[in-house]
């Protein structure tokens, strides 16, 4: 059965939604707390969302120095696969694990709201089991989730295929980019497709009794998922 | 609220009770005393108790154990008149927060906290560390925080100040909440003139536990050893509870305790470092550093376990060189605990608050003599009996009286109108009332999915989440029409409480029990202590006729301001049980041709209405008075026909009555891709009353559901057993459709898109430019 | 004229700072010893078009007066590039 | 010996401020007239203990480009108080 490590950073506080999301598809999910640094034979690595340091000075840049992320830079390397969702995502891209970065949102307000996406790339651990272009609603819950690059690197990301998801444009039932977020990009994703952040919340569109279940997908890519190089 | 207390305190005569002032303190002379809010009676009280002069340091402890925030010395025998017991009660009024049981082993914990001076002064802050204290609470009685609600009251968005006031309150809220990641699945905010300089913020927090975790606040076993765990403590917040027991003046800004700093991070781990310290049974007793700090925490944890304490402030770890004993006594620094474990222990403890990046530094222990003791290294600074330092401050018994401008606005009629508002430009208006619109500009600051267990967020009658792992689930809301209260404070008491469990019946829930946050003007004035009376006579008796005990709340007096006493405003948090959750209902339309259903009867009572006070700019007349027969059978309705899946939607009528109920109905969620028109014919409705009695009157005891034209058979039958007028009013229509009335006189038509704009966008429109505001 | 102005709002002294503490914190973590006292506050450049220096830093005192700091939790300094 | 030091970490030309905007537009509003090209960043205050001035700034940088600006968003400045 698939191994999903869950990273426990101090001030992380959706921890327990991962695992929950996790098991819904049939994983194997546990927590490795951030002093760790055995991910215990893990397929997947997940960083949830959270407030890891209470977000401050910025999101994710105090965790990224926690001793865990050398075990996940080298399970990453290997080709495994690792997840950044909200705090996660923050993290990656602090770490240098994924381009750009995730700053306050243009409207300045901690924004919590479901948002409509359309899957821009399915090769990845996260987003195999759709097909492109699927729309997808989910919950997101940040203040700081406005994905920015210098124009290069929006170029490159666009051109190796790097955009995982996308915000819809504003339209009507639609609810758009909650962030100002460059080129509506929501999620990103490395070239090879093992390492992905996601600012949106999928672990939270899974239950049957939430509003809605279209999260589910990305859980079921990441059960699907086969690791591209076998593992050393 | 204090008591009841565990009886079995050492009543022999105390020894040692001398202790030395501290080098370089003032001495206790008149003026000293009074500047503690301290009266005569009060201090000769003192005198007597101690057998001589306190010393500063006692002075101060007495003056925070002694404020009307820590004593109730004000509130005390009012507070008798709640229902406190049946059968789900685990944990009554006294603890730091109430509870109550549930199915297969579970127990929910409730509690509701005002910080409304502290955010007058510094909005972010203030609401920041209401909420922070709050989970404090919860989590102190070994539960985990699933869901917080905030209950708000501001004067007008036409005023810059309270722009201000209103934006930094709810980013505060937010910003805290957020980072524990507890998530918001309710709350109200209302906005009246009578607000402005004095805003009302009310925290609530629910929190989950396995009833054999259940955790009590009481310090026992003499040798045990007392811990602060968390942040350093600094000159934060000094006498803030006597702050929060005078008015806002001049005077009281002078001595403005420093502000409180909340930090939600610590605040995260101090949460999961007490779990894992109650579950793993490592400690005796914790309690929330709060009002009153260091002193309020062990001294109250000494008097509920009978026993004395003796701390030594030398050891406590402070933020700042050189502070007193008397400042680290009196010191409001946040995210710290007092926790008392068995001395074998205290290496454990140490261990599990090292995990999670936070230092446990034992402080004191816990005595035989029933004395409350503190030293500062070598030097005794207060000795003081334990049990009458926290039990016998003065209770008082204040006149109360009516005010006469109170019966006069009760007794008052609107202006006679050369002509009446247009009805259909009167639900716009309405709508458009930011007490009345929706709060999604609000909610949306707050995260109301984490933890997974969210099931119907903020937006609808009431927030129900799940119990992972099994069949039931709760509902949770917040309620108060102050503007009803300042009219009649019995009916708007009992108003609160029924308007409460609608909005937890509609959701599909059974209520079962009640928190509560008194929220008042200074009870030294007759009229204001009437309406606190009378307020809670209200509340009391609805709870009775409900079987909701009152598991416990917050008086919050003095709430004054240049401008007057607020408005009377009883807050009630209420929590319900759903079984099976999966039977939970929504308050909007579902299904193009389902029936339309009115449950209840209108007699159009208009008296302290909406439809008065936002058209007439009129508040007054007699408000409705609640029948709780009525009330509760309603309930028991909603509750039936949502078990046997009879209802797609049940949304109750309050503030703006029958038409703005339905137009929220046709509205559609805060995400809804679409409304949903409707037709209805109210012709053979309510045949007595007039057209604008009808549409906007506020009569309890009704609510709007709607369900398939299968069942409305069966809906029909069980209103009848429960003795609830029914009423097949109309069907819902097309997506984006008109909302169409039926009614003597020309028929009534609204755009539902338009009516759907509106009532998203009044607040948003006036807050658009807030960051200018100060 | 018009002069660029640099303001720093910080935490009052006295006020608990805890994006400060943490920064701190994992400052000593990174193994950068010696690294004290960390306070952590907002810096604000404008443009301010005034007769002389003199008045350009009056009006900059203004702003954060009304605006720019919270003078319940903040003290402001003033700096104006030449 | 020990140095207090002032860091200036402010977001990169040319990227969005959408902080600045908002405090630019409120000045505009609140009738502040010519204020304009506003930024918001953050202000560190440290205290560095080290050997000398250069040594102080140099440590100071270090932590600059380690933890406290984000390369690839933000730009610093560091100054040595005297
Ligand atoms: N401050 C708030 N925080 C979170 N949710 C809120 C707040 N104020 C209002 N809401 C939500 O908006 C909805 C409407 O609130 P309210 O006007 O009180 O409705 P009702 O009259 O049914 O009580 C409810 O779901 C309520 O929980
Ligand atoms: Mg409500």
């Amino acid at each position: 059965m698939q191994r999903v490590a869950v990273v426990r950073f101090p001030g992380s506080n959706r921890d327990l939604d991962a695992v929950l999301a996790a098991e819904q598809v049939g994983s194997e999910a546990y927590y490795v707390w951030h002093r760790d640094t055995d991910l215990q034979q893990a397929d997947v690595v997940i960083l949830p969302g959270g407030f890891s340091y209470g977000d401050y000075l910025r999101s994710g840049a105090i965790a990224r120095f926690s001793p865990v992320m050398g075990a996940i830079q080298r399970h990453a390397a290997d080709g495994g696969a690792v997840i950044g969702i909200c705090n996660g995502f923050q993290i990656l891209c602090e770490a240098g694990l994924l381009p750009g970065a995730l700053v306050r949102n243009a409207r300045l307000s901690f924004v919590a709201k479901p948002v409509d996406l359309r899957i821009e790339r399915t090769s990845t651990v996260f987003t195999n089991a759709f097909s492109k272009g699927d729309k997808v609603r989910v919950p997101v819950a940040h203040g700081d989730g406005r994905f920015v690059a210098d124009a290069a690197t929006l170029d490159r990301i666009e051109a190796e295929d790097c955009v995982l998801v996308r915000y819809l444009p504003a339209g009507t039932g639609v609810e758009p980019n909650p962030n100002g977020s460059d080129r509506d990009i929501g999620g990103v994703c490395n070239p090879a497709g093992n390492v992905v952040g996601l600012m949106p919340h999928p672990e939270n569109a899974v239950d049957a009794l939430q509003d809605s279940q279209t999260g589910r997908g990305f859980f079921d890519s990441m059960a699907a998922w086969q690791p591209l190089v076998a593992r050393g | 609220m204090a008591e009841p207390r565990v009886a079995e305190a050492p009543r022999r005569k105390p020894a040692g009770l001398t202790a030395e002032s501290f080098p370089g303190e003032r001495s206790v002379t008149p003026e000293v005393v009074r500047e503690h809010n301290l009266n005569d009676l009060e201090y000769d009280r003192i005198v007597k108790l101690l057998g001589r002069t306190p010393t500063l340091t006692e002075l101060g402890i007495f003056s925070a154990l002694w404020s009307e925030h820590c004593s109730y010395k004000h509130s005390k025998p009012i507070l008798r008149l709640f229902p406190t017991e049946g059968p789900r009660v685990l944990q009554g009024p006294g603890e730091n927060a109430g509870v109550l049981r549930l199915p297969d082993g579970w127990a929910v914990a409730f509690k509701i906290e005002s910080h409304n001076h502290p955010s007058a002064v510094e909005p972010y802050q203030g609401a920041a560390t209401g909420v922070g204290g709050i989970l404090r609470d919860v989590f102190t009685m070994g539960a985990r925080p699933v869901a917080v609600l905030n209950s708000l009251r501001f004067g007008s968005l036409d005023l810059p100040r309270n722009r201000y006031l209103f934006a930094g309150v709810v980013r505060g809220v937010g910003d805290y909440g957020n980072c524990v990641g507890v998530p918001t699945l309710g709350g109200e905010v209302s906005f009246a003139p009578g607000y402005t300089g004095n805003p009302l913020v009310n925290a609530m927090c629910v929190g989950l536990l396995r009833e054999q975790d259940l955790m009590r606040a009481r310090a026992h076993g003499v040798g045990n050893v007392l811990l602060v765990v968390g942040s350093r403590t600094g000159r934060d917040g000094i006498h803030g509870a006597s702050f929060a027991s005078e008015e806002l003046s001049e005077k009281s800004e002078a001595r403005r305790p420093q502000v409180q700093v909340g930090d939600p991070f610590t605040e995260k781990l101090l949460l999961e470092a007490t779990l894992e310290l109650i579950t793993s049974d490592l400690i005796v007793a914790v309690q929330d550093m709060g009002a009153a700090g260091l002193t309020s925490s062990s001294a109250e944890m000494a008097a509920r376990g009978g026993v004395g304490v003796e701390i030594d402030t030398g050891l406590v770890p402070t933020r700042e060189e050189g502070m007193t004993p008397y400042e680290i006594l009196l010191s409001e620094s946040q995210e710290r605990m007092l926790v008392v474990a068995e001395p074998h222990r205290v290496p454990a403890v140490q261990a599990v608050c090292d995990k999670w990046e936070l230092t446990a530094t034992s402080i004191g222990r816990v005595t035989d003599d029933g004395v409350f003791r503190v030293r500062h290294r070598e030097r005794v600074v207060a000795a003081i009996p334990g049990q009458p330092l926290v039990d016998d401050c003065p209770i008082y018994h204040p006149e109360a009286r009516e005010g006469d401008e109170a019966r006069a606005r009760r007794a008052a009629r609107p202006p006679t109108q050369t002509r009446l508002p247009d009805p259909e430009r009167a639900l716009e208006t309405l709508l458009d009332a930011p007490s009345l619109a929706s709060k999604r500009w609000v909610y949306e600051q707050y995260d109301s999915t984490v933890q997974s267990a969210t099931v119907i967020g903020p937006g609808s009658d009431a927030g129900v989440l799940q119990i992972l792992g099994t069949e039931f689930g709760l509902a949770v809301t917040t309620d108060c029409n102050a503007r009803l209260v300042a009219l009649d404070p019995y009916e708007g008491g009992k108003a609160a409480v029924a308007e409460a469990a609608r909005n937890i019946a509609c959701a599909g829930a059974l209520p079962i029990g009640i928190t509560d946050c008194l929220n008042f003007g200074n009870p030294e004035k007759p009229e204001v202590f009437f309406q606190f009376r009378e307020a809670c006579r209200g509340v009391a008796d609805a709870c009775r006729a409900f079987e909701t005990p009152v598991t416990g709340g917050n008086v919050s007096f003095y709430n004054e301001s240049p401008t007057g006493a607020v408005d009377p405003t009883p807050v009630v948090g209420m929590v319900g049980l759903l079984e099976p959750v999966s039977a939970r209902v929504g308050s909007n339309w579902v299904e193009p041709g389902d029936v339309i259903v009115i449950l209840g009867a209108t007699r159009g009572e208009l008296g302290g209405s909406a439809y008065w006070a936002e058209l007439l700019d009129f508040v007054g007349g007699q408000p409705p008075a609640i029948d709780l027969a009525a009330e509760r059978g309603l309930q028991r309705l909603l509750v039936a026909a949502a078990k046997a899946g009879l209802m797609r939607s049940a949304h109750d009528c309050a503030e703006g009555g029958l038409a703005v109920a339905l137009a929220e109905a046709a509205i559609g969620g805060p995400y809804a891709t679409r409304s949903l028109g409707a037709a209805l014919d109210l012709r053979g409705y309510a045949e007595a009353v007039a057209l604008e009695q009808l549409l906007y009157g506020e009569d309890g005891a009704r609510a709007v559901v709607s369900c398939a034209p299968a069942s409305v058979k069966a809906l029909t039958r069980l209103a009848a057993e429960h003795g609830v007028p029914v009423f097949a009013a109309g069907t819902v229509g097309a997506p984006n459709g008109r909302l169409e009335l039926e009614v003597p006189g020309p028929r009534l038509s609204w755009d539902t898109i338009a009516l759907r704009r509106i009532y998203y966008d009044a607040i948003p429109r006036r807050m658009a430019h807030a960051e200018q505001d100060r | 004229m018009s002069f660029r102005v640099h303001v720093r709002v910080m935490p009052r002294v006295g006020l608990l700072d805890p994006q400060g503490q943490a920064v701190e914190h994992a400052l000593g973590a990174l193994g950068f010893s010696g690294a004290g006292a960390v306070r952590v506050g907002r810096a604000i450049e404008l443009t301010v078009s005034a007769a002389s220096r003199d008045e350009a830093e009056a009006r900059a005192r203004q702003m954060c007066d009304r605006l720019l700091a919270n003078p319940v939790t903040e003290d402001y300094s003033v700096e104006i590039e030449d």
